[in-house]
């Protein structure tokens, strides 16, 4: 019984957990723009966070080792450092957004201007970095990000025409005003908010922290093959709400108050109460784990000690480097740059950096040294690469993608 | 000669890749048109669901305050063009008013829900509504 | 057919088993860096790993404990913690609430 | 010597001719006994390969996905095992054979552990 509400408890987490800013603003600014003509995008993309987090998950729990060691063994120190260097500069980027993300949740409740909550949000995350246990920090936020199912219901309440969306969700190409070049921009970009690489590194770092054996692959393969899915129809109701609401109307998703406007639309008061609270949920747990993954990519390359299974002051350069991340994010969200604008370009730099970070988690999975028996099958094998080979042309032509479109006007 | 000259001048302005100036400031105009008019409409939006008491006053105002922003940002872009001919200055006269207009009517609304008078920002709602039609039809100029 | 190599130990290898694998202290558990080198004395006889290379700190052979995912080492005098304890002692031990376990 | 000096050294055949790169270094742990009551890990011989990348991937052992590891040989050439006994000479910037590079042994024809 025990074990059935521990397996229940990780589902709903994952589902709560596996919204983020990116998410959230790229859905909804996708649904605006592309109606369901992208939707098809959000389901490969959980695909393939299923798939390598599994794989994470499988290698944690056989070998105790996160996804940070094996990139340093397999790529050697070159190679994972500029992997280091890639990727923590992703992270930190949507550390940046995340924050920015509570900040505004705040403003849209409160109408006091986000830069006055920003410096308390960020406060508020190192707090909780420093002082609250790692399995309640996971449960709380991912618990409270449930509430944003309530997109889900605003779009049943919407009453939308299910055979137009259908219509839409089937049909993969640009409409209206949109050309083949912005439609593969937005592709990759929620491409990157779905397999966005800090996922993997907390995933895998969780795990450890959590001290997963054998035992534990059960609870973490119903985590990511349940609670991932679920979590990507939650990215696909956002993106239905505003492809029913503002694609008829011509409305762009520019801002966070738009992202939570059809909630309010279909529900009211109450709606937006609960939106805004999942909103805050759902940033504020994804500023913790970025934060947190910030210092877990550079420990592990470096081979600190790391964690929060230890007293702050056994783990001290984990925490000054996840300090100074904090006190960035801080002052590069005074410069009053626009946190939805650093969240569109976060998921797409996002993409550039996966192939390096998905690459040594395929090769381990394989490797009996790591996993003993439990090695990646011929099918798991085959979607991996294909996912790779996916990964290597999202990868290359995000850059020229980004210039073409001018950051996807 | 001449011919020539022309010839030459028209392959220039062909390979040049950037259209006649006419099109380069109506592609100007249908892009800030449509910007412009996603902010009217989402503080149309905004009023209504307002005045369905589906939205606190706080938060209604803060997605007009930034729909303002957006609107301005559009009118601004738009207004640094240059149109050379007698028929974009015609057109630039006549988008630079719609954006004009849209400008005051979200700014009229921002005004009055600041002052918590939902009755003016109501008023304010057939122009919107106007607004947004406008805007639209510019938008279709381009793609 | 070639003669098989002498197989009568564990085979390991140099570079994929060993360099850049995390170090663990075998008194508390705790991540002690990572193999950086690896020193070969090519000159014995027969030709040994004489150590592992972290930062500036060398782990000679005798101290290397167990072989696995991550390789356990006797710690003991080396002082492998030296940049975090200078950062706990300058910035963490600082801040309040550094000593205490998470709630 | 140090592991990172010794990878991708050039190897040099009987002949002087170069045969490629190491690539690794394989140890057997039966070397002399040591204090820790563990054996010594004593070096077997080198690892060379081809085209002198130095990462294998740990794909000399035949594991990960088929399709991943036959790019990755494809890119490295021939790969060899060169015996211990086998080294002549370690230089600054060669490792000498006494083989010339036709009687080298490939790597795939020892038996896997």
């Amino acid at each position: 019984m025990k074990k059935v509400l521990g397996v229940t408890l990780g589902i709903l987490t994952a589902i709560g957990g596996f919204v983020d800013i990116g998410d959230l603003v790229t859905n909804a600014l996708v649904g605006a723009r592309f109606g369901l003509h992208l939707a098809w995008v959000v389901i490969v993309g959980v695909i393939g966070i299923c798939l390598y987090a599994e794989m994470c998950g499988r290698v944690v729990a056989m070998s105790g080792r996160p996804v940070f060691d094996l990139i340093r063994e397999r790529l050697g120190p070159r190679t994972g450092l500029l992997t280091l260097v890639a990727s923590f500069l992703v992270t930190l980027l949507t550390l940046i957004a995340e924050i920015g993300g509570v900040a505004l949740a705040f403003e849209l409740a409160s109408g006091v201007n986000y830069l006055l909550w920003m410096p308390l949000a960020a406060f508020a995350v190192w707090l909780v970095i420093w002082r609250v246990k790692f399995s309640r920090l996971e449960q709380v936020f991912g618990l409270m990000g449930l509430l944003l199912v309530v997109f889900a219901v605003a779009l049943f309440k919407l009453g939308p025409d299910w055979g137009e969306l259908l219509h839409q969700a089937t049909r993969p190409h640009p409409i209206g005003h949109e050309d083949w070049s912005t439609y593969a921009y937005f592709a990759i970009a929620l491409f990157g908010a779905a397999m966005t690489p800090y996922e993997v590194f907390f995933f895998s770092s969780g795990g450890v922290e959590e001290k997963w054996t054998r035992r534990d692959l059960v609870t973490a393969r119903s985590n990511v093959f349940v609670g991932f899915p679920l979590g990507g129809i939650l990215s696909l109701a956002i993106m239905g709400c505003t492809a029913v609401l503002f694609l008829p109307a011509g409305i762009q998703v520019g801002t966070l108050g738009q992202v939570t406007l059809p909630v309010a639309v279909a529900l009211g008061k109450i709606g937006l109460a609960i939106v805004l609270i999942g909103v805050f949920a759902a940033t504020f747990g994804a500023a913790l784990e970025t934060a947190l993954s910030c210092g877990y990519t550079i420990a592990q390359y470096r081979g600190w000690q790391w964690g929060k299974l230890v007293r702050p002051r056994e783990a001290s350069r984990f925490h000054v480097v996840m300090i100074v991340c904090i006190v960035l994010a801080m002052l590069t969200l005074l410069t009053s740059v626009d946190p939805v604008l650093v969240t569109e370009y976060s998921v797409v730099f996002a993409a550039m950096a996966l192939p390096l970070t998905y690459l040594p988690i395929l090769i381990v999975a394989n490797d009996p040294d790591y996993v003993g028996k439990e090695t990646n099958g011929p099918l798991r094998n085959a979607f991996g690469l294909v996912y790779l080979a996916l990964l290597v042309v999202a990868s290359l032509a995000a850059i020229p993608l980004m210039i073409i479109t001018k950051g996807g006007q | 000669m001449r011919r020539a000259v022309a010839i030459t001048l028209l392959t220039i302005l062909i390979l040049s890749g950037c259209g006649s100036p006419d099109q380069k400031l109506r592609s100007a105009a249908a892009q800030s048109a449509r910007s412009a008019a996603s902010e009217v409409s989402t503080t149309r939006l905004a009023v209504e669901q307002l005045r369905a008491q589906h939205l606190w006053t706080r938060s209604a105002g803060q997605i007009v305050k930034d729909a303002e922003k957006g609107v301005e940002t559009a009118a601004s872009s738009f207004s640094a063009q240059q149109p050379s001919t007698p028929t974009s200055t015609r057109l630039y006269e006549q988008v630079t008013k719609t954006l004009d207009d849209a400008q005051t009517a979200v700014t009229a609304v921002r005004i009055a829900l600041g002052n918590d008078d939902l009755a003016a920002a109501e008023q304010q709602l057939p122009a919107l509504r106007q607004s947004a039609t406008d805007l639209s039809r510019i938008g279709e100029l381009a793609q | 057919m070639p003669r098989t190599p002498d197989t009568s130990g564990r085979v390991l290898h140099a570079q994929l088993h060993l360099l850049d694998r995390q170090l663990i202290d075998q008194a508390d558990g705790h991540l002690a860096g990572k193999i950086d080198d690896v020193e070969l004395d090519l000159d014995a006889d027969p030709p040994v790993v004489a150590a592992l290379i972290t930062g500036r700190e060398r782990i000679t052979a005798r101290r290397i404990a167990a072989i696995d995912t991550a390789v356990t080492v006797v710690v003991e005098d080396l002082d492998l913690d030296y940049y975090d304890n200078w950062v706990e002692n300058h910035v963490i031990a600082k801040i309040p609430g550094a000593g205490d376990a998470t709630e | 010597m140090r592991l990172n000096d010794l990878l991708g050294r050039r190897v040099l055949d009987t002949h002087g001719d170069v045969i490629g790169g190491v690539a690794d270094v394989r140890l057997v742990q039966d070397g002399p006994m040591l204090v820790s009551m563990q054996r010594a890990l004593r070096v077997d011989g080198l690892i060379v390969v081809e085209n002198r990348a130095t990462r294998l991937f740990g794909y000399e052992r035949h594991v990960g996905p088929e399709l991943l590891r036959r790019l990755v040989h494809w890119r490295l050439g021939e790969v060899w095992y060169l015996p211990w006994d086998d080294v002549e000479d370690i230089t600054d910037d060669a490792v000498t054979t006494a083989r010339s590079r036709t009687d080298l042994h490939r790597l795939e024809d020892f038996a896997r552990y």
